[in-house]
């Protein structure tokens, strides 16, 4: 795993998050939520500085990240890419508007392209049922794709 | 200031002030129950005043406590007798009346609407809007 | 108190409300196959997450099969655990784990001594029907423990051993679904992280996911060279388990065919680390006696209570956990390190030999040692004090590829000089005994009087953490002990807080003390073999013609020939040792 | 106040909202301003209108008419038109299916017609930010009346009267629930509301928190004063920022009128509301999952008993219901329990909330009475199947449900005939398929689904659903053998019977129901290495009509592999040992020579 270093004043902020919940291990999931959003991810001296504020073991916390699929060890890319799986997405052929984003951009899910540019993630239904199947970028929403359509979609950026 | 509510009299006073908020959704819910009126509001309609007229209907309804839904509509083809509105009570045909000023309007209320009374200037109705399928 | 009464297998049963299904059967010699499931009373383990689901059984009027282990009996319940239905449902679980097993049991570390296994063949599997992909996991060889993860069949004995006994929290369940295992922080190296090699982990997996490092070869390597001297020594709770390997009952005490068969093994010199025990307590029980009486007087520089350090478990765990204590412990080296130092220094001399020219290998109930003998500060120039430490299991192992048949051996000595112990050596052994050993000599040179009754029964027991006034001839001494990190946990903080008014405090990692140690036969939840260890301990102790460390002829020899006295200029280049902040900093960008 | 003579309801749900409907709010009040309306015509920005299909979709009152496909650009068009000029905008109204007329006025909408809405009663109805307008409804007059007037024992048996069953999935009845933890004794006890709704494919919580998030705080509240808590917490995905957005601002305005907090309605009663984040993992929908991850672990569940009710969120007596069973509280108390009962079916009473999508015309998220067939649901709100296909299946209870076929069309819908017929209720997802959809991929997708959300914790859900999967992909690959089917079928049942939680428990549904109401297509899968719905890419075969084909080659230059063969001018052929089946050759003959068989 390769090294990162936090400047010195996103770890006070973070100490300050922890602090904010009482460094209280019960609301361990709520900071890291918001460590997050500070850092754009959780790299491993993030959660160290988690674990060592709020008393509980780095392993443990590890243990919390890998669980829940919200949470990302790596940075993602400027403009993350998911795509909807949700049933009503997938049945009206999200799997192939996946296989050409992966296949375009060269990456497995939840990679980022080496560039930095963009990244590519699944997710469980955005509740835009009716816009099936749906692809977000950033914050715009993409409705009713097709696999020809995301050629168009990616030089947008 | 302090908006608390202390008590469910409270709540209920509250909520009495607030239902005008949201009356006009409510009433538009459930129209077939209610008094509804459409006021022709195509270009005529407004030039001859329908826009005066409907305000007053509106005004004059809510001033009497009467539950009635109050809605535009476009041309409805009578352009010698705008302003132009039609009036169906509850379980009964619509009824198109012509030339319909405030006045006209305040008898409409009083007679049609609150006693059932026919008033003058009924026009028979003879076309089907998009409204009525 | 309330009582249910239900039928398990149409035998009728009462039990207290609040028993499983599986602790009610097992009282009517119903044998419920169980795999995840572990409780050990008293030693504050109990690991049932009910999650591998091979104890299931049917309960009448339940819409799915219940698990015996979490299931608590209810007034009326009929139980039947084995109808076809549950016969099928728990072969398939058992093939589902084993689809995704290694299956590499002739090979496996493990092997002969696996839950896993025992169970495949109790539940008759011979085929898996459900194949497909297997876990892969990086394998992870730290200098103590070998992490094999593919073998991993969550069974997370080792994480409530690491996180619950041991409060050590190195290890997690990681990841979600088939990719979940148990793993230090990100999957790092058990070397980078706060691990301190107890090996409860260890003790407590039912499989060969988790194993020692085996230094045997390096043994066999070593007694083969023909320019090697190679001395071994035998730590105290050996003696009460390897008989056990050997199919013996637990508890039964093998000194003299341990002693001969390490002889018959080719060791050149076979000696105790009770002798070093002994030495420990000259140096710790002498330390300690300095400390109280400059307390006494005043002096405020001296911090009490004082902090065995005779296990290396005990010492990385505060060196991690509690970097601001480190001044605390007594400076006194383990036993295992002791001896080292002297057998390449003192004997070595006697021997007219040159410290390298001697391989020094220790037998231990641990893995810690292994870990230990490894730190920097135990070696010169590279030549570490202690060679190789095996583990009472590897020295069977060595036993048994010798082609000893242990069992028939008739009874030896230790050699002299380093092979003389006393009781209070023996007692080392097991919980308590430290600091029994400790008191024993300390009464004698604190007070100038005579101790008649050497046994301290208020310093003996099971619980895990105990604590007990005994009397200086006047001057009440508090003293504190503690089994398992977790209980050692519980005392430092209050230490740290202030809240203590302990005089000393003895500490050891495992449960149950060394008896208990990561690196002894497994005793598969067992607490009774703990007991039995235990008394043996004792037992040994009781039939010592000397049972206090100053009264070892050896030891006042090696004092009077070579070190002086205790806490001398020798004494703490040799015996004493110092701590490190071990505490990981995060990097921080300037 | 300004006495409103019009009001534009827009659409601000999320599936609305992604396709700008804040931009069309913006616009109408920008229209509306400049043609001086201000004081005739207000703007709302409403919770979820359930026609997502057609969003993002906005209604004119007091005369309902209903616009669909709304665009940012239509705005200025809407309001000269229907608001000054009073003329419908024919264009953007809904067309209806059958007759292909424009329909104006919603109350005459299929898709409305047969719905009742309770839980959703004030979704798309009123400004779900504005505390006032839910007030205006008789928001908090429930929870008023049960503290002024009833004691908990009363308020509980209300509850028990009513029939309310837990809409989260099991159906366990509400009112025993909030029995068991009441009867639970500790000096603290929580009302937790589970908001982590990971059915792929349901959004109705989603929607009811975004659109009527005061309904649910005050059905806690109720439910604190009933069971002896004082504290909710709100465990909701935190992939849901619009839903978060709008419970914190109710949660600050029923503080601030003093409907949350110390001593509410004077009663003495003290409730408070604070929020948790879920993190993306579906197990989290069990309850004991839930509670973990609401202390700061691994959402792992743990084997019931103990149950919440005795021991739950930091060992007290915690009671847990879903987004909508709250939402259903306030009007059980307000209409009574009777009215409520006397909705559904015997054993369910009440409605409940569907999110209707797939091959449907009209996806969106629908309130029907217990009891309602499918048929209506399909076929009547939902408009029947897209693209005039052939209905196959309905998917309902989501990655724990199973498969209903035609035979299952006229299956009045309630928690006990969808058991009976091998699905369940679930979270209200409702997925509909045509004669497109492969059974076999269908239930592979879901246990993909189950694999991955899996928490692994227990072997039969950890192992036993990744060789389910692994199982399910050999058939569709064409790999499989005879006797997998029964391999398939073992595992399935045992599973059911030994996993852990309720995820685990339910999972092989979706392979238990395909495979009892679709066994054909298993056995076509396995013995004849054909997939009927034509899905399946590896058991295509991809062949060359030799009448039709010309010889042109242009099939042969793009074939990536060198599959097709033929001299120009010749009829080609494809050697389906090589062909890898990605139908390029398909598209780009000119003759429709090619075919998939």
């Amino acid at each position: 795993m390769a090294k990162v270093k936090i400047p010195d004043n996103k770890v006070q902020e973070l100490k300050d998050i922890c602090k904010s919940f009482n460094n209280d291990p019960g609301e361990l999931i709520n900071v890291l939520h918001q460590a997050q959003q500070l850092f754009g991810y959780l790299p491993a001296e993030v959660q160290e500085i988690v674990a060592d504020e709020m008393n509980v073991s780095v392993a443990h916390v590890y243990g919390v990240v890998t669980f829940y699929s919200f949470f990302s060890m790596l940075p993602k890319g400027k403009h993350p890419i998911s795509i909807c799986m949700g049933t009503a997405c997938y049945v009206r052929g999200a799997e192939k508007v996946l296989d050409e984003f992966k296949r375009r951009l060269d990456v497995k899910v939840g990679e980022t392209t080496p560039d930095g540019k963009f990244s590519l993630s699944c997710l469980r239904c955005v509740g835009a049922c009716g816009l099936a199947p749906v692809v977000t970028i950033g914050e715009r929403v993409y409705g009713r794709v097709s696999p020809d359509d995301v050629k168009k979609i990616l030089d947008e950026y | 200031m302090s908006n608390k509510v202390k008590s469910l009299q409270d709540l209920r006073k509250m909520r009495d002030e607030l239902k005008g908020k949201i009356n006009l959704r409510e009433k538009s819910d459930n129209p077939d129950n209610l008094v509804q009126i459409k006021v022709s509001m195509a270009t005529c309609g407004i030039a001859s005043g329908a826009r005066e007229t409907m305000n007053y209907i509106i005004d004059d309804l809510d001033n009497q406590a009467i539950d009635a839904v109050v809605t535009q509509t476009g041309c409805m083809g009578y352009c010698y007798a705008e302003p132009t509105i039609e009036v169906t009570l509850p379980g009964e045909e619509p009824v198109i009346i012509g030339n319909v000023d405030t006045k006209k309007a305040s008898e409409i209320i009083e007679k049609y609407i609150k006693n059932g009374e026919l008033v003058d200037g009924i026009i028979p109705d003879t076309y089907k809007t998009i409204d009525n399928k | 108190m309330n009582l249910v009464k239900l039928t398990i297998d149409n035998k009728p049963v009462v039990v207290e409300q609040g028993t499983t299904i599986l602790e009610a059967a097992k009282s009517i010699g119903i044998k419920i196959p169980s795999l995840c499931y572990m409780k050990m009373d008293d030693m504050n383990f109990e690991n049932k997450p009910g999650g591998c689901r091979v104890c299931v059984v049917e309960v009448e009027g339940r819409r799915n099969l219940a698990p015996a282990c979490k299931t608590e009996c209810l007034e009326g319940m009929v139980v039947k655990t084995h109808t076809v239905r549950v016969i099928n449902a728990r072969r398939t679980v058992m093939e589902l784990i084993l689809s995704d097993h290694p299956a590499e049991c002739l090979t496996c570390a493990k092997s002969g001594e696996c839950e896993l296994q025992d169970l495949a063949q109790n539940l008759g599997i011979r085929e898996i029907h459900y194949t497909g992909e297997q876990s892969h996991y990086k394998g992870d060889r730290s200098p103590a423990i070998i992490r094999e993860m593919d073998k991993c069949i969550m069974c997370r004995r080792c994480e409530t051993a690491c996180n619950e006994v041991q409060t050590v929290g190195v290890l997690s369940a990681v990841n979600r679904g088939f990719e979940s295992v148990v793993a230090p922080a990100f999957e790092m190296d058990l070397d980078h992280s706060v691990c301190t090699y107890c090996g409860q982990c260890v003790a407590v997996c039912p499989t060969g996911a988790l194993t020692e490092r085996d230094y045997t070869w390096k043994v066999i390597e070593a007694l083969v060279d023909p320019n090697k001297t190679v001395v071994v020594q035998t730590a105290p709770a050996v003696r009460a388990a390897l008989g056990e390997s050997f199919g013996m009952e637990p508890g039964t005490l093998v000194t003299g065919k341990m002693v001969a068969a390490l002889r018959k093994l080719g060791f050149d010199y076979v000696f105790d680390t009770d002798f070093a025990a002994d030495l420990t307590i000259m140096e710790e029980g002498t330390e300690f006696l300095d400390r109280l009486t400059r307390h006494l007087n005043g002096d405020k520089s001296v911090k009490l209570p004082i902090l065995t350090s005779c296990c290396p478990g005990w010492v990385k765990f505060f060196e991690h956990q509690f970097p601001e204590m480190i001044d605390i412990p007594s400076t006194a080296k383990s036993p295992q390190q002791m001896f080292g130092a002297i057998a390449k220094s003192y004997f070595a001399k006697k021997l007219d030999k040159k410290r390298e020219d001697l391989v020094v290998v220790s037998v231990m109930p641990c893995l810690a040692k292994k870990y230990e003998c490894t730190r920097e500060e135990f070696s010169v120039n590279g030549d570490a004090d202690v060679n190789v430490s095996v583990t009472t299991r590897e020295l069977a192992q060595l036993i048994r590829n010798a082609n000893i048949d242990f069992a028939s051996l008739t009874d030896e000595e230790f050699d002299q000089p380093l092979g003389e112990s006393t009781g209070a050596g023996v007692i080392f052994g097991t919980t308590g005994g430290v600091i029994e050993a400790a008191v024993r000599s300390a009464y004698e040179l604190h007070t100038g009087k005579h101790l008649e009754k050497v046994e301290f029964n208020e310093l003996r027991g099971m619980e895990g953490s105990r604590k007990a006034t005994v009397d200086f001839d006047g001057m009440k001494l508090n003293i504190g002990i503690a089994h398992g990190l977790g209980n050692a946990r519980k005392l430092l903080e209050d230490v740290k807080s202030g809240k203590s008014d302990f005089h000393a405090i003895e500490i050891m990692a495992c449960p149950g003390g060394c008896i208990g140690g990561g690196g002894q036969p497994y005793h598969h939840g067992n607490v009774d073999i703990l007991k039995k260890r235990q008394r043996a301990i004792y037992e040994e102790d009781a039939g010592k013609p000397i049972r206090k460390s100053h009264e070892n002829p050896f030891i006042q020899e090696l004092y009077k020939e070579f070190l002086g006295k205790p806490l001398s200029d020798l004494s703490h280049e040799l015996l004493h040792t110092h701590y490190f902040d071990r505490k990981k900093k995060v990097e921080i960008e300037e | 106040m300004a006495k409103y003579k019009n009001h534009i309801l827009v659409c601000g749900g999320t599936g609305c909202r992604a396709s700008q409907s804040e931009a069309i709010a913006a616009n109408l009040q920008k229209a509306v301003d400049e043609n001086n309306l201000g004081n005739d015509v207000q703007v709302v920005k409403t919770g979820c209108f359930g026609f997502c299909e057609k969003g993002p979709v906005i209604k004119m009152v007091p005369d309902n008419t209903f616009y669909v496909h709304v665009a940012p650009e239509d705005a200025e068009e809407l309001v000269l038109e229907h608001l000054v000029k009073g003329r419908k905008v024919e264009r953007l109204l809904y067309i209806d299916p059958e007759t292909k007329a424009p329909v104006s006025d919603s109350r005459h909408m299929d898709f409305y017609k047969k719905q009742l809405r309770i839980a959703l009663r004030n979704c798309g109805f009123i400004d779900p930010e504005n505390i006032d307008e839910y007030i205006a409804r008789d928001g908090y007059s429930a929870l008023g009346t049960v503290l002024e007037k009833m004691s908990p024992e009363e308020a509980i048996k209300v509850v028990k009267d009513s029939g309310l069953r837990g809409r989260g999935g099991g159906g366990f009845p509400t009112g025993l629930k909030w029995e068991l933890t009441y009867k639970s004794e500790s000096d603290q006890k929580y009302v937790v509301c589970n908001a982590d709704e990971g059915d792929p494919g349901a959004f109705m919580d989603r929607s009811i928190l975004e659109g009527d998030p005061h309904s649910v705080l005050e059905a806690m509240a109720i439910c604190g004063y009933c069971i002896g808590a004082d504290t909710g917490l709100i465990y909701i995905r935190a992939e849901y920022p619009l839903a978060i957005k709008r419970l914190k601002i109710a949660i600050d305005q029923a503080r601030e009128y003093g409907l949350l907090g110390k001593d509410i309605f004077g009663s003495g009663f003290d409730f408070d509301v604070s929020i948790r984040y879920g993190a993306g993992a579906f197990v989290c929908g069990e309850e004991t999952a839930l509670i973990h991850s609401m202390e700061g672990m691994r959402g792992e569940p743990t084997v019931k008993p103990p149950f919440p009710a005795q021991s739950g969120y930091k060992g007290k007596p915690t009671n847990v219901n879903n987004v909508e069973t709250f939402a259903n509280i306030p009007a059980i108390f307000l209409k009574g329990a009777e009215w409520f009962n006397k909705i559904g079916t015997e054993k369910s009473a009440g409605t409940k909330v569907f999110a209707l999508a797939g091959k449907v015309n009209n996806v969106g998220l629908i309130e029907v009475p217990m009891g309602t067939t499918l048929r209506e649901v399909i076929f009547d709100i939902g408009g029947g199947i897209k693209g005039g296909k052939k209905f196959k299946a309905v998917q309902t209870g989501g990655p724990s449900g199973g498969c209903l076929t035609e035979n299952h069309l006229d299956l009045p819908i309630d928690y006990d005939t969808l058991l009976a017929s091998g699905s369940m209720m679930g979270s209200g997802g409702m997925i509909v398929m045509d004669e497109d959809d492969c059974m076999v991929s269908v239930a592979k997708f879901y246990l993909d689904f189950t694999v991955e959300e899996s928490c692994g914790k227990c072997t039969p859900c950890r192992v036993g659903n990744k060789r389910l999967y692994e199982l399910l992909d050999k058939i569709t690959l064409g790999k499989a053998e005879e006797g997998d089917l029964t391999l398939l079928r073992n595992l399935a049942n045992v599973i059911k019977d030994t996993a852990l939680c309720g995820l685990g428990q339910t999972s092989p549904n979706p392979v238990l129901s395909t495979m009892d109401n679709f066994p054909e297509e298993y056995e076509a899968h396995v013995k004849d290495g054909k997939c009927p719905a034509g899905q399946c890419r590896a058991l295509m075969q991809y062949v060359i009509d030799q009448n039709l084909c010309v010889g042109c080659t242009l099939c042969s230059r793009v074939c990536p592999v060198d599959a097709i063969s033929g001299e120009k001018k010749m009829p080609h052929f494809i050697d389906s040992s090589v062909c890898i089946k990605c139908g390029a050759c398909m598209e780009k003959c000119k003759f429709g020579a090619i075919s998939v068989q």
